[in-house]
């Protein structure tokens, strides 16, 4: 699980200084601050087992098993990235992998989530489907029709919220006026739990419960994991117009690779050493990846007509 | 040989799919018990059971999500949107996901799901039940687009959508489910993207979508009496659409009109209209005219309704005029 | 309130008569059973209020004070209704009467609502918006969206669900998991009644408490009115498809006018003569509107293209 | 004159709009502390205040809906979305609810609604942010359709939608935020449904839409050096469309190129083509040429992206091959 948030967090942060150096199109959201949520999540899950992301995806689909080279190859806008170079960013995705895409619409993936678990549990399968998603999408009608339809037919799919307290620049004081969004789950008669998103062992617990539930053929439930992102909502977003430094700053002290590097250390798990020596690996597995993404080769312009219809 | 209804065939079809292939599916509001709100699917649920006919909430957007990814996972759902009306509400679902998943995944994605659906007026349904939308969906690369007219072209269409590998929107029209036709017993497909000329005719062309070739083939009947002979094609597939049997056409008989139910602007009629103008422009020997419904919503009265769908009259009037 | 009551009863059984008889164009979704909703919200409303209704809408209207003549003028198609013929059953509409509309797309009202409501906000009013919909309503992801701005905004708005325990021939059962509809209140922060539906007296009760708020610019609330609807989804259903006889039975004893005129003469409130009487004078007026309708006009052709654009 | 940015024209007229008129408000997703997406209602909290500068969540059916709700009370709301590409989302509201009220409430009705929105691509933003959708809502009769080249048009056509008592879509490009132009400092409009002739030419007429104005104009400034004379059209608003403006151009020039960023099925481009074969078929000297995105999804890599989308080179081998 370390080196899943040290993979996720280097990316991230790797990308970051590309996209500024002008090496990347399009436009990034990051998921620094996040990870423990993707990664307590994700260890959950089999190869078999699906989840349905969301613009800031990065953290989700490595998690659930992406290799950096063909993620980074996409940023990169590279025939040989996951999605050819078509995607981008937010539409990273890799079926034998049971990533159903990254998503590029707010709340987009949460009823394709419902209809992945709806096809596992037609054919009797154990496997199941996750959504994640942020507090702002829990504003949206595909929220609600997506839970209310999973909940009347008792699929195994799991929803978690990343509750980061924004959407873009919007406070959740201003969006909704729960006090808790998985206060939510009640109106589809749903299991619900808070997790602390910052503390992987938190999400890692609360999550099992629930994903225990849907694979014995219990149904839905709800996990809120309470996160901040640490970046703006984009690079290019200082993100400072809507939020103070002191509060960024209150949550950067909860780091979550902070707090689960201490803990590991503290409870004998692991060793600094240890630790570091997995940053080294990440680090160069990284460095491996941006080398492949720049040797490799752009995609043909006719290949744009390609891969429309089967 | 046999005939049967309109209905029929596309329950026939369904029915069919079904028992040869275990991963065919059915969800949409009231398609259960009630057997839909047209009856399409009578009969499916005692025969199928509740977990592949299956009833949902009022959730246009979920029905379409879900049956994506259901699709993504390798069943084949077709799922029903009661009338094409309700579907702006799973505009974003079927545009920016089910049309776009096969390409922004770098191909890597099958999506074998059919989105039926019925649309048209003239049961004074008013304006948000009898519209016809379907250049929306032409619109947008990704989808594949049907709008059968015929018993035997919906059930053959219809088994072509559910085996295609690629999203369809099925489009049928409420005014069609009593019609009859002949339907051949044993099993037969029509493939997607090709266009049948429903009569054979030297003078002019018309080009006629879903419930409007009835009467662009009633108005070329009484036309021949006027020694007029009318060529009557039906594209049946909007996307692909089958160009060169629509340019064929128009090369013997040098005359266009389009009719279809759908307001003009932005159309089939215009696409169409386009094209030929296009890849044809020495052929034609007249402008190139549309014979729609006209630019409203579709008001409730039988009156009202009536001056603005059209009808066999209104096809006769562009005829002769093409002709002049 | 007994008048409006009867008023919507009997237009409703003349107008299926005139349906049956073919003298009438279109659908037609009867409300009979649920007048106690709408007369027990309405009696609180002034002009000045505002309502949103649904493809169900014939009670709402009249409670709100919609004449019955230029009713059946409209569902007659005639140039007189309140839509020149252009709307029919489920699009009647007056905004000199407040009515924004019947609806014909389950939950398209309750946005319509919020946004009227957030106009008497920002104006200052001490004016009320209320939106009626349907269970099957509240899992349409508008009825979603609808309610988490009105909350967010704190906007002068009830939301009055008229639980008659089937969407279409879809059971509850089959559409939702909640046990009570009001449950969804919770998801928005929103106060939630249930009110019996069938008891006039209960309704205007709880709906009276719910528009005190939001006039006294206490925000929104929801209320629950536990309901039946005695015919099919509409005429031409006849509703025995998806329930049996006895459940249409047990509902039917509890009819909502049997039940006020029982009380207000057992409570001494008025007699049967004065009850009968306004029956009598109601099925005049009706007769009368039936009448005007059948010697009105049809529209002329030509007007269909009216009335687009301002 | 002064040169302003197009954001710059915009924020102009929703500030001066919301300065003559206190009925008009605006809603929409980051509008507030963030200014929008594209900074273009940077400023407008501070100076207008929480109530009349509303954040949203991202519930765009729901930002529609309300729009309605309030301006049949007599308000004068400019919604916005962020991207066309989620106006999917808000679909139902707009098509069903917006378009149609007024009709189906036999004319009793007024709809002062403006819903702002932005598509376009050209910056890599993915099949889900690149979108030009304006067809869907040509085809839909009720609505008004404004899609401003300019930052004049832009400034001018805003205020005369927020004037406008119908319901009014008014499609920004992204690209275009930033290009300046010449905008009066006085109070000023362009009235809805009057085209402008960007160039004058008589060799063949390019009827243009918004980001593709300036390809077009571009691609007449280097055919002008080969002797070739383009006149560029900008219907501006494309409902009501100034087909007369269309026609005229053609009737002088005799060969009409149709230019545009969505893709061609049922398009905007499709649309002016059927009409002009219909209206001024003898004035026609060519085939009528369309150059517009390729009929795929937007992809993401820039050089996919630019296969795709119309460009200079692109039209300038339409126009040589009309004038063939
Ligand atoms: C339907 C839709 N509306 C608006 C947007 C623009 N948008 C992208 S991300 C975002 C905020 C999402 O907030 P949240 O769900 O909390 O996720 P977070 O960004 O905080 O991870 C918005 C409004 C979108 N992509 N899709
Ligand atoms: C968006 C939409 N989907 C489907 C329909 C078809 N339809 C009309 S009424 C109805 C059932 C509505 O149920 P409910 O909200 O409980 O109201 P009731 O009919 O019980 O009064 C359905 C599915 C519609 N009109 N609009
Ligand atoms: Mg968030
Ligand atoms: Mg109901």
């Amino acid at each position: 699980m370390y080196r899943q948030m040290a993979r996720i967090r280097m990316f991230e942060e790797r990308a970051a200084e590309l996209y500024r150096a002008g090496e990347l199109p399009g436009f990034l959201h990051s998921s620094v601050g996040q990870e423990a949520v993707a990664v307590g999540v994700c260890a959950h899950l089999t190869p078999g087992d699906v989840i349905t992301s969301t613009h800031r995806g990065h953290g989700h689909v490595i998690a659930k098993g992406a290799r950096l080279d063909r993620m980074m190859a996409e940023l990169y806008a590279r025939e040989t990235g996951y999605c050819r170079g078509k995607g981008g960013s937010m539409h990273i995705a890799d079926l034998d992998l049971g990533i159903l895409g990254a998503n590029g619409i707010v709340g987009g993936g949460i009823p394709i989530a419902v209809g992945a678990a709806l096809a596992l549990r037609l054919r009797g399968e154990r496997r199941v489907a996750v959504s994640f998603f942020g507090d702002g999408a829990t504003n949206t009608g595909a929220f609600h029709e997506g839970l209310n339809l999973a909940a009347a037919w008792e699929v195994p799919c799991v929803f978690v919220c990343e509750n980061n307290e924004y959407a873009e620049s919007t406070s959740r004081r201003v969006h909704q006026r729960v006090k808790d969004v998985v206060t939510r789950a009640v109106a589809y008669d749903l299991p619900g739990t808070i997790a602390d998103g910052m503390d992987v062992f938190s999400v890692y617990a609360v999550v099992g419960e629930a994903i225990a539930r849907a694979r014995q053929g219990r149904g839905p439930s709800f996990v809120e994991a309470k996160t901040y992102r640490f970046s703006g909502h984009h690079l290019g977003d200082p993100g400072t117009a809507y939020r103070s430094k002191e509060e960024v700053e209150v949550h950067r002290r909860r780091d979550p690779i902070k707090l689960f590097r201490e803990k590991l250390v503290r409870e004998g798990l692991a060793s600094s050493a240890e630790l570091e020596a997995i940053d080294g690996e990440v680090a160069a597995e990284l460095e491996q990846a941006v080398r492949f993404a720049r040797e490799s080769p752009l995609p043909k312009p006719e290949t744009a007509l390609e891969d429309i219809y089967s | 040989m046999r005939k049967i209804t309109y209905r029929e065939a596309v329950r026939e079809a369904l029915r069919e799919e079904m028992i040869r292939d275990a991963r065919v599916f059915l969800l949409g509001e009231d398609i259960a018990e009630f057997g839909g709100s047209y009856k399409v699917t009578e009969g499916l649920l005692a025969e199928f059971g509740p977990e592949r006919v299956r009833n949902t909430p009022i959730s246009e957007a979920a029905i379409v999500g879900a049956a994506l990814g259901a699709a993504l996972m390798g069943m084949r759902p077709v799922a029903e949107i009661m009338y094409i009306d309700f579907i702006g509400i799973a505009m974003d679902q079927i545009v920016n996901q089910v049309a776009k998943v096969k390409y922004m995944f770098g191909g890597k994605a099958r999506v074998p799901l059919v989105l039926r659906t019925q649309g048209g007026g003239g049961r004074s349904s008013g304006a948000q039940h009898a519209q016809s939308l379907e250049a929306w969906f032409v619109h947008v690369p990704g989808l594949k687009v049907v709008m059968p007219s015929t018993p035997y072209d919906a059930k053959g269409l219809l088994k072509s959508a559910i085996r295609d590998d690629n999203p369809v929107m099925f489009i049928e029209h409420k005014l069609l489910y009593a019609t009859q036709g002949e339907v051949p017993d044993a099993d037969y497909t029509v493939p997607l993207g090709v266009a049948d000329v429903k009569r054979d005719g030297r003078d002019i062309t018309v080009v006629a979508t879903s419930r409007v070739v009835h009467l662009a083939m009633a108005a070329a009947d009484r036309l021949a009496t006027q020694g007029i002979e009318v060529e009557v094609v039906d594209p049946r597939t909007l996307v692909p659409l089958d160009e060169e049997a629509i340019l064929a056409s128009v090369k013997k008989t040098n005359r266009l009109v389009i009719a279809q139910e759908a307001t003009p602007r932005c159309s089939v009629a215009s696409e169409i209209a386009a094209i030929v103008t296009e890849r044809a422009f020495d052929d034609l020997d007249a402008p190139i005219a549309r014979v729609t419904a006209l630019p409203t919503p579709v008001p409730f009265a039988p009156a009202l309704e009536q001056h603005v769908l059209p009808d066999e009259e209104k096809l006769i009037a562009a005829v002769h005029a093409a002709l002049q």
